[in-house]
């Protein structure tokens, strides 16, 4: 898919400049930056959650998203937050969450769950998705480093053998390393995108 | 229904719209009590109602054939283009009762009191007493005193536990009031005779489309013909009454002749309704009413008054 | 239990302001009443006239919520809906219910269709300005992940808005069905030959205060009836999300 | 500016009806009855029956609101409470207006206090019932938040609840201002002597259908203005924290 | 303050097991432990929000709390989401929220801030709030490295001029490390404090 951004502003200060950015199947990039950059607000407009900003947005890859919160329906079990979302079969989606280790948590309702559960329930619902594209905003962000590195792996395995995209927002500079994604760094004000300190 | 009813399938049907525990009832179940419909070559249904705007609509609904209402409503619905008549029910009126123990004893006493006035302003009754008042003492009754206006049973009220000192209300909620010992000061029939009104026009009546009578005539003057005969005997026979009793609601036997009194008094002569006395009438009523009464007319129009024939 | 209590404290009440004021035409005792309800059980008028009055109330009530419930997300969700219909459901909100009555009996005409349907009509504004208050609260971050994964309409609305909205279509079907019933008193005040509101206008024309409160009372007791054991139980499995056991 | 349009759509809608029915007794048009409108106007005769109404409707309406909320925030926060206080809840919710109207004019007298305490008892359970239903959805960690910095209670109910309760309040408050003027009505209609139920019911024994809209489309237009100049505003103030501009 | 659990359960399964701390102005604890041990629930139910529990805690101190999540005022400014809560004055608030870094933000409404700016917002409340004892849930997690560590050398300061104590739940090893405090650690099944080794 193709990202052609002019520039993206909220009540007329610009927060993005002139972004340009391809990706497929297969690639996969992960971008930096300080907080408050602008990181999330780039992904809100690749997942196609905001079309207010001239430029445009295309291609018909399918899409799934990892939000910075986990972004659950508080009323559906963890199960069920899987398969109606998504529309996956129950099997996928108890192999899923047993693989994010929430294999005991099937029938909890996301406030009986941990932040951290919250957010595996939630990444394992984003693979759920069998996505081409997997847009994630810093997915293992609060998880204690060997569950990290747990879902760092198992997210690296999964797009392995689907093929699909990554377009991966974080600030640990050892994700991008460990899932061999291209760093590229948003960074400015307005913010734009440089890799290896070329604005691209 | 009486024996041999239900032979009478054939016969063609006139539906009343009634209030279920109203003064017509007791007219319309003897009627049929006494197979008076049959006789007149028609079946009486009568289509039971909760409250006399639920008759209005239904007559003007077209659901039911005829009700029962004042030749004002008649005179302001015929006006606006409907064909609506009158074919004359009762004349009782009501009048001005005071607690038992009340100062009142004549109309004089009535200046800066309250009075309850169950019709709202423009009630016929208190029209009525108002222009006597006027005749009588030369003010207004409405400037002198203090009116509150409400529900029947709702004055009904007020007037028994001294909320007001005095109360216009309807006929028969006059009697049940002066068998529970209120007094009457002053008489709406005796008040209209007094400023030259004929007390003998009847203000209530069936109202019938002339549409219908036209269609069938014989059926409309069955109807009349099976009323007059129903309050003939209804003026006589102390027996039919105590048949009505169960549904005429009396708390006690001075309630139960009251009403019966009161109903009889209210029988209208014979024969058709002078339209002068009516048209009288209706220029006392309209001077004090003004436009909320009479809809906009200046005297009432042709035909309100159905001949009989 | 405490609801038990409470329905005894207040018929204590009751009984105590009864003796009190002495007067058993305008305020009669829970006994005279409960005489009158006795007597219209045991003639069976009680479970015709009560019959014809529920079967109305649940017939606008089913048509006002589906109505309502469907014009108040349209108008939370669209600016477009909302501009254009807010004036008319204003004036529909504010038209009084005897006209919307009256005229509805004399287009369509003194029938059972009429009465319903005016009594819906007078209802549909309500509901649909709750929902439509409730709609335009919705949290915006589920909406998102609805977007984002491609949710169907139909999934969208059974597990994401309608969840959100159940508090305020909890509040319009109980607010409502009360509103309902109380508007169907009317309607057959004005248009029918039976049910409960037919009577206790009857009842109260010749003031008979005991016959009318027997059946308000009998009605009233239909609608606890209706609260505790379809509402209530609703709610409860509605709102197991909340808690904090599983 | 779609406001206005489908305010003149309907107008239109109405005047082809109106054309079309040609019964000008139970359909007038809108030149008649907006002839009638200017006759009640230039007569005065508006001004005063309508402030009369107002002023009633105001009283009520800020009387059943302020209980209303109240009770409605405490049967939502006090499982206590609630499981008590909910039987008589649902009795006054279901108890018809014209029982409590009449009671009301029976044991207090014919008078303006029995009249609004009327209304606002009428609307006090409903108000109720959308409260509470609002409270139990309140959000826990917020609760949590105001807990743990030891907020008090009066900021708490100011900052923390009554914000996520403001849809809420706000569906109460316009399904309810509409409520009121219904009961009003009634009010108006068995004991006052003045305001726009009592015009309505005069005209409408009289069968004036323009005359009965008149009033009842002058007081629907006092009713839209209040939602155009004090109740729009207001949610709009209220709810900017979700706009995405700063 | 003293905290004396005797065990906390959710529907029927123990989530800690026995547990006793205690802790004074001036001291500085980590908590650490893997996703889902119970380290929220510990220290809710040291500030107070969990009462159902056999056990007490006990003590007078002022409390105040960086919840997990930033758990803001949506409806209320930032400037307001910070002088509300704590009843603090203007200038202390717009101090700190200068020492966040968010002096551009005192006027925005929750939902326009970055996850990010929320969190340092919801910093910056709690040292507004100028407690005895410091709650911390994981108060530096998602922010980029730069942010994070100005963030934790302002908590250190902070704590160094009030002299208050500290109780930090994070999975970074480094936090307690820079902050000076002990680290102590969660685990088990139901879960239990551990300090180098060994169960305390
Ligand atoms: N309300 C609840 N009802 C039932 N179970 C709960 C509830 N809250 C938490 N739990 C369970 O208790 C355990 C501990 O939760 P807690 O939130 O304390 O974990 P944590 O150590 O903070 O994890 P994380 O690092 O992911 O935030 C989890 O397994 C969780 O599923
Ligand atoms: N709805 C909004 N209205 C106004 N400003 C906004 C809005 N959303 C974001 N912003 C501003 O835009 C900037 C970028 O926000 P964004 O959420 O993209 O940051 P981020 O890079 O994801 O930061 P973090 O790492 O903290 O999540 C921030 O300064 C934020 O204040
Ligand atoms: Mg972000
Ligand atoms: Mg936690």
């Amino acid at each position: 898919m193709r990202i052609d951004i002019q520039r993206k502003s909220f009540g007329g200060s610009d927060v993005l400049g002139r972004l340009r950015l391809d990706i497929r199947r297969g690639q996969r990039i992960a971008v930096l930056g300080p907080s408050g950059v602008g990181k999330s607000t780039l992904l809100r407009i690749i997942a196609g959650l905001d079309r207010d900003f001239p430029g445009s947005v295309g291609g018909d890859e399918r899409l799934s998203v990892v939000f910075q919160e986990p972004t659950l329906l508080p009323w559906r079990r963890a199960l069920d937050n899987i398969t109606i979302p998504t529309g996956c079969d129950l099997a996928l989606a108890s192999d899923l969450l047993k693989r994010v280790g929430l294999q005991d948590q099937l029938d909890r309702f996301p406030r009986q769950m941990s932040l951290g559960q919250q957010r595996r329930l939630s990444l394992a619902r984003a693979f759920a998705a069998r996505p081409d594209i997997l847009l994630m905003d810093e997915p293992f962000a609060s998880l204690d480093p060997d569950t990290a590195t747990r879902m760092i792996d198992l997210t690296g395995d999964l797009l392995d053998h689907s093929g699909a995209g990554l377009i991966l927002v974080t600030h640990e500079a050892r994700e991008p390393v460990r899932l061999a994604a291209r760093p590229l760094l948003l960074r400015g004000d307005p913010a734009t995108l440089h890799e290896d300190g070329q604005t691209i | 229904g009486g024996p041999g009813r239900a032979q009478d399938q054939s016969l063609p049907e006139i539906t009343v719209g009634a209030l279920q525990n109203g003064t017509v009832t007791w007219e319309l179940q003897t009627i049929m009590d006494q197979g008076l419909d049959r006789d007149n070559g028609f079946r009486l249904r009568v289509l039971p109602l909760a409250g006399n705007p639920a008759t209005q609509i239904a007559m003007n609904g077209g659901e039911v054939d005829s009700i029962v209402s004042d030749w004002l409503w008649v005179a302001q619905n015929r006006a606006r283009g409907a064909d609506f008549t009158f074919l004359p029910y009762s004349t009782a009126v009501g009048g001005l009762v005071v607690p038992a123990d009340s100062d009142i004893a004549g109309p004089d006493d009535l200046d800066g009191g309250r009075i309850g006035i169950a019709g709202g302003p423009v009630d016929k009754s208190w029209l009525i007493l108002r222009a006597w008042y006027r005749q009588q003492s030369g003010a207004d009754l409405a400037d002198v005193t203090e009116q509150v206006f409400g529900a029947p049973p709702v004055i009904q009220n007020a007037a028994e536990t001294g909320q007001v000192d005095a109360a216009v209300n309807f006929w028969h909620y006059l009697a049940r009031m002066k068998a529970g010992g209120m007094r009457e000061v002053i008489d709406v029939a005796q008040a209209a005779g007094d400023l030259g009104l004929d007390p003998s026009t009847p203000l209530l009546g069936y109202v019938l489309r002339d549409s219908w009578i036209e269609d069938k005539p014989e059926l409309a003057r069955g109807l009349a013909r099976a009323s007059r005969q129903a309050k003939d005997m209804l003026a006589q026979d102390d027996a039919l009454w105590d048949r009505l009793r169960p549904i005429m609601d009396a708390a006690n036997d001075a309630e139960f002749a009251a009403l019966r009194a009161g109903w009889r008094a209210g029988i209208p002569p014979a024969g058709p309704v002078d339209a002068a006395n009516a048209q009288a009438m209706f220029a006392v009523m309209a001077e004090l009413g003004g436009e909320e009464l009479t809809g906009g007319l200046s005297r009432l129009p042709d035909g309100v008054f159905w001949s009989g024939d | 239990m405490p609801g038990i209590l409470s329905l005894v404290a207040m018929l204590v009440l009751w009984v105590v302001v009864a003796r009190i004021s002495d007067d058993p035409r305008t305020m009669p005792g829970p006994e005279a009443v409960a005489m009158r309800l006795w007597q219209i059980t045991v003639t069976g008028e009680l479970w015709f006239h009560a019959g014809m009055t529920l079967f109305r109330v649940l017939a606008s009530f089913a048509l006002a919520m589906a109505v309502g419930v469907a014009l108040g997300l349209w108008m939370g969700r669209s600016r477009t809906a909302d501009q254009w219909l807010n004036p008319g459901l204003v004036i529909a909100l504010n038209v009084p219910a005897l006209v919307i009555i009256v005229l509805a009996y004399i287009w369509i005409g003194l029938n059972e269709v009429a009465a319903i349907l005016a009594v819906a009509l007078n209802k549909i504004p309500v509901v649909t300005v709750m929902l439509r208050e409730g709609t335009r609260a919705l949290r915006p971050d589920l909406d998102d992940m609805a977007t984002a994964f491609r949710m169907s309409r139909a999934a969208r609305l059974r597990h994401v808005v309608m969840p959100q909205l159940a508090p305020h279509v909890a509040a319009a079907a109980r607010a409502g069905i009360s509103l309902i019933w109380k508007i169907v008193l009317v309607v057959e005040f004005l248009g029918r030959s039976n049910g409960v509101g037919f009577k206790i206008h009857l009842l109260f024309s010749s003031f008979d205060v005991a016959g009318v409160l027997a059946w308000a009372l009998a009605f009233v007791a239909v609608m606890l009836a209706i609260d505790i054991v379809v509402l209530r139980p609703w709610e409860a499995r509605l709102s197991r999300w909340r808690r904090d056991e599983d």
